[in-house]
């Protein structure tokens, strides 16, 4: 199996950093350690031809478990146009220290990715050029894809407190700014 | 008469070297923005210095929704992500977890599926026609598109209940089959279509202002492309060939003849040129659709329950009497497999991936929507520097984005 | 396949610019063309049976009551949660529904409550014109669900025995359905009756049933 | 005695004039929407035929809004420049021989003049809305009637060379009344300059660049409500109005036409007048806009050589036959 060539190909070539290699539904993933991330990413797409980036995303493994599993972990899920070969890499951060290397000098497509996974759970990017909320506000408190982040929390994005208050103080004014008489 | 006086004086904070650029929000509320995009425009003139894309205006959190909820009940959250194009949507998730799952599908609803998919790319690429061409001012065409879009919408009616958010994938299937009267529209429809696309070119193709307008305008190199990660239409203008039906083949489009249309400029006008060219594919995929439709039943033996239940399936009180159900499931199987996968479908705007975890449950333990709008968007702060404003809204309109699925 | 583009235009067909006279020759065209538009308010849509709009509780035709014996199913499978039912269970513990109501504002159409009653009470009517202006209309209790179906029947025509295709799905076989759900249907809602292509060969079908399906499409 | 005639022949234009605006509309929304393949206004009256009058009590009752940051006495004030100068231009106009208000030897410069004048309010009204769309569609308008007010001009100079004369009936008289002989023909390359340039000059598609609705929202009347909405845009379509009239009377021969109507002599006028009207309309539901810059490009380096060639080949032509 091609896949699992290259991943061999990989592990050779990055002693140590290759953590495992899983296959499932004959799609290969390799757990690489984060420190050579970006240089399995380099190697991946000048060597391998891995030119297409499909997706880029984080996991909280929080509520999982499993062998070199951290607290984090971010996959990259590449493509080879020419060989037709797809290949997994999942690199594993740990909660103590969410950093990561930004691959956005090999893919500059990478960059919105990166920084919806900065915004959804939390993992900081080197290097990268513009590191900010994207989806959520810019003021929004915590990490909404994190597994401790409730789905219907206690309390209201304080923004919409403010726009409440605001409803109520202008309730008593119509479209023309006169005052309503209270029945 | 009245006079707003509630609005203060907002001083923008002047940096140096700053004072001759002009800043422009353009959208969130814009007719070519396309939705609720807002582009912060740096303007020297009308070329544009800078161009930062805001999006999230429309943000529902659907990863972390469905991450509490089942995967038959996720499907309803598909429809609104393209929901231009729902049906492919549907489609791409239901592949994504029927192979996680290891569910079969049997080939009628895989053809069904097929034929629902190509509807979906011509209606949606219709409207990006529509609004591509009002956006560049041709406003006829937008009317015209729309005429042949209501015929689809309407089978999507006749065939699901719904014209835009579907539904109509099941895990292990479709929901409904198709009747003879949906089919005989469908055919019909089929048979007038490419006149109906000679009407568009007539109108635009050879237009001089509109070869003004498209022809080197946004222009990507293949290199470019991939590196910005633009897929669909997008990228085959740019003369890469890479179409998911034919790199790897789903649901079934293997068995289907068809050509991926590749441009070669990578400009507005190529993408123009490719879409069209899908649009005549995809009438073509029909017409195999209708002629090659097999018999048998709609739903897989061990497609699952729509009831699934969150808990792993072994724990499932199956004491539900097997005739209540629509279609029982099957106990003994190990139905959620602990893994991951991704899986891509070429959906009318690019790739549409879903990448999954399952832990075991009867819900995703992470679900992951890689939506070409998103990444495409990403893109526009490159490909909309240096140009005119003007020729902003044409990019906007050929990279055919959809907010819904951007944002998510 | 790279796509083709239109020869280029020559000197003369750039000075008697060819390509706008031919476009605005079609406009011109389609200026004496029939509209395509529907005029709302006075010519309605087509609807056809299984679109899913206004929520009905069928209403038994013996018993004038509901059919709903309070399996739980729908309110389960609801994907954003907006049905609740409140039910109380008599001596023999069959469950007597005493509440039931659908939030319509947070409903998003998927029709699965439908799809899932094993005993055919609930239904999506073709019904789609009933916005109102203020809440309490669109919040629908057991009463206002079956006044609801009472209108539906009355406003289309149809009789107790309507079926749709939300109700019993299209191409499914008869034994996988819950008896209450095993409804008459046209011909082509079966899986014996339903369309195939004009050119599947006769032998590659299963089911012996399909062939005069075919001869009647060809 | 005389003063108040004019003042009677004034109010009978201009009711007449604005009638025919809201009509105007009517009738372009029509042809748009049946080119369209649908049916525009249906509802008020028979096929809609009291929409017109149905819009103008809506925009002269609807609320108009001021922006706070506006520059109130220029906000307010632009919609009337527009709308006055367009209605002045009306003047010099000859409806049929005689039916004209003010029969100046200078006719078509008092028009070239006033249609110039017109941008400022355009301008103004960009300027002053202080909002970024509007000053963009004020700046596009300014660069827009500039340069084409110099082949607008241009083209008619070969006109003005075969006729002799600035008066606007004398160019109509000097046609002659035989169908071959209206100056469309000997001047078919400044009819051409012409045209275009009139599409620019009144801000219609494939120019419409100061109100490009999908790149600047509405231009420079984004910020307009109400009635001063409507001015802006009783003013386009009266400087339509005006440039087909231009037109009929410079290419077309004016009220010439192949027999006399009794009793209502701008018969034939009025005809040529829509005929232009509808051609604005029928290009409207056609064709898509230019860029900016490619408008500039079209002005400067095609239409103002073509204008020149023109007066060149006019001005052989005529040493050649005298």
């Amino acid at each position: 199996m091609e896949q699992l060539g290259i991943a061999e190909q990989l592990r050779e070539k990055f002693t140590g950093s290759i953590l495992g290699i899983i296959t499932h539904r004959g799609q290969v993933t390799i757990l690489v350690d984060r420190k050579d991330l970006f240089r399995i990413c380099q190697v991946l797409k000048t060597d391998h031809k891995m030119t297409h980036l499909n997706c880029l995303c984080g996991v909280d493994n929080l509520k999982r478990k499993g062998a070199h599993l951290e607290r984090f972990e971010v996959v990259y899920q590449f493509y080879s146009i020419d060989n037709r070969t797809s290949l997994r890499v999942k690199a594993q951060i740990p909660e103590s220290d969410p950093v990561v290397d930004s691959i956005t000098s090999l893919w500059t497509g990478a960059n919105w990715l990166e920084r919806e996974t900065y915004d959804l759970l939390g993992i900081v990017f080197n290097n990268h050029p513009k590191l900010e909320r994207i989806l959520t506000a810019e003021d929004w408190e915590g990490y909404p894809l994190r597994k401790e982040y409730a789905l219907r929390g206690d309390k209201e994005w304080k923004g919409l407190e403010e726009l409440r208050e605001k409803a109520v103080r202008l309730r008593k004014y119509d479209f023309y700014g006169a005052q309503i008489e209270q029945e | 008469m009245i006079t707003l006086t509630d609005t203060q004086t907002i001083d923008i904070p002047v940096q140096s070297g700053d004072e001759d650029r002009y800043h422009l929000k353009l959208g969130p509320q814009h007719p070519a923005t396309h939705g609720v995009l807002r582009v912060d425009l740096d303007l020297d003139g009308e070329t544009i210095l800078t161009c930062d894309p805001k999006v999230g205006y429309l943000h529902r959190g659907f990863e972390k929704l469905a991450e509490h909820r089942t995967y038959a009940q996720n499907i309803v959250l598909t429809d609104r992500l393209d929901y231009i194009a729902a049906m492919s949507n549907n489609v791409g998730y239901c592949e994504a977890v029927e192979r996680l799952l290891a569910i079969e599908v049997p080939e009628r609803a895989k053809m069904l599926r097929v034929m629902v998919c190509e509807m979906s790319r011509i209606s949606s690429h219709l409207l990006w026609l529509a609004t591509h061409a009002l956006d560049i001012g041709a406003m006829t065409v937008f009317l015209y598109c729309f005429r042949e879009r209501e015929v689809l919408l309407e089978l999507f009616a006749e065939l699901c209940g719904a014209r835009l958010t579907t539904t109509y994938t099941r895990l292990g299937g479709v929901r409904q089959d198709v009747t003879r009267s949906i089919m005989k529209k469908l055919d019909k429809f089929v048979e007038d279509f490419p006149a109906c696309i000679e009407e568009y070119e007539t109108l635009i193709d050879t237009n001089r202002i509109w070869l003004k307008r498209t022809i080197g305008v946004g222009q990507v190199s293949a290199e470019k492309a991939l590196d910005l990660c633009l897929t669909g239409a997008s990228l085959r203008g740019s003369g890469v060939d890479y179409d998911i039906r034919k790199h790897m083949p789903y649901s079934g489009y293997e068995k289907f003849e068809f050509d991926v249309p590749t441009g070669e400029t990578g400009d507005t006008y190529a993408r123009y040129r490719c879409r069209m060219e899908e649009l005549r594919q995809s009438n073509f995929i029909l017409r195999q659709c209708i002629e090659m439709m097999p018999p048998g039943p709609i739903l897989g033996k061990d497609a699952p329950d729509l009831i699934m239940p969150i808990k792993p399936a072994n724990k499932l009180e199956v004491d539900v009497p097997a005739k209540n159900a629509l279609i029982t499931l099957i106990e003994d199987r190990d139905v959620f497999m602990e893994g991951d996968i991704y899986v891509a479908t070429e959906v009318p705007k690019g790739e549409l991936g879903f990448y999954f975890i399952s832990d075991g449950m009867g819900r995703p333990y992470r679900m992951h929507i890689r939506s070409p709008s998103f990444i495409h968007i990403g893109a526009l702060s490159t490909m909309g520097q240096g140009v005119m404003i003007a020729d902003l809204i044409a990019i906007i309109g050929t990279l055919d984005v959809v907010l819904g699925e951007c944002d998510r | 396949m790279k796509v083709q583009y239109k020869p280029k235009r020559n000197l003369l067909e750039t000075i008697f610019q060819v390509e706008i006279l031919q476009g605005m020759a079609l406009t011109l065209r389609k200026l004496f063309s029939p509209a395509i538009t529907r005029q709302y308010p006075q010519e309605k849509p087509p609807m056809y049976p299984g679109f899913r709009g206004q929520h009905a509780l069928v209403r038994d035709s013996v018993s004038k009551e509901s059919k709903c014996v309070a399996c739980m199913r729908c309110a389960t499978v609801c994907p954003s949660r907006c049905i609740q039912i409140g039910y109380d269970e008599d001596e023999t513990h069959k469950r007597v529904v005493n509440r039931y109501t659908i939030e319509v504002l947070r409903c998003v159409f998927c029709g699965y409550c439908v799809e899932v009653c094993p005993v055919g009470a609930i239904t999506m009517t073709e019904l789609f014109e009933y916005a109102t202006y203020d809440r309490q209309t669109v919040f629908f209790d057991k009463e206002a669900l079956l006044d609801n179906w009472d209108s539906f029947i009355l406003k289309t025509g149809k009789d107790a025995t309507y079926v749709n295709p939300l109700m019993r799905p299209r191409g499914v076989l008869e034994s996988s359905l819950p008896s209450a759900k095993r409804l008459t249907v046209p011909d082509d809602w079966t899986i014996e009756g339903q369309y195939v292509g004009t050119k599947v060969k006769p032998s590659t079908m299963n089911l012996p049933s399909t062939t005069h399906a075919e001869a009647e499409n060809g | 005695m005389q003063i108040l005639t004019i003042i009677l022949q004034i109010a009978i234009l201009l009711v007449i004039v604005l009638l025919h605006v809201a009509y105007a509309t009517y009738f372009e929304r029509k042809i748009i929407g049946h080119m369209q393949v649908r049916m525009g206004p249906m509802l008020v009256g028979y096929h809609g035929l009291l929409q017109p009058i149905a819009d103008g009590i809506k925009s002269f009752f609807k609320e108009d809004v001021i922006p706070a940051q506006a520059d109130k006495p220029l906000f307010l004030f632009a919609p009337v420049i527009c709308l006055v100068t367009m209605l002045t231009s009306l003047a010099v106009i000859p409806f049929a021989k005689g039916w004209v208000l003010a029969d100046i030897n200078i006719g078509l410069l008092f028009i070239f003049a006033m249609s110039s004048l017109a941008s400022y309010g355009v301008i103004l009204a960009g300027w002053a809305s202080n909002s970024k769309y509007t000053f963009l569609g004020g700046l596009r308008s300014m660069a827009q009637v500039i340069s084409y007010e110099i082949p607008l001009g241009l083209s008619l100079v070969g006109v003005m060379m075969l006729s002799g004369s600035l008066n606007l009936t004398t160019i109509v008289t000097s046609q002659g009344n035989s169908f071959s002989s209206m100056y469309l023909f000997p001047q078919i390359i400044g009819f051409f300059v012409f045209f275009i340039a009139m599409l620019a000059e009144t801000n219609r598609v494939p120019f419409d660049l100061p109100e490009a609705e999908t790149e600047l929202v509405s231009g420079y009347i984004t910020e307009y409500s109400g009635m001063r909405y409507a001015l802006f845009f009783m003013a386009e379509y009266i400087g339509m109005m005006v440039m087909a009239s231009i037109g009929t009377i410079c290419f077309l021969g004016g009220w010439n036409g192949p027999f006399e109507i009794p009793f209502f002599p701008p018969f034939w006028f009025i005809l040529k007048v829509y005929g232009f009207i509808f051609f604005f309309i029928w290009i409207r539901a056609t064709l898509p806009r230019y860029r900016y810059d490619q408008l500039m490009e079209l002005g400067w380096k095609l239409l103002i050589p073509l204008a020149l060639l023109n007066i060149l080949l006019t001005g052989l032509f005529k040493i050649l036959v005298h």
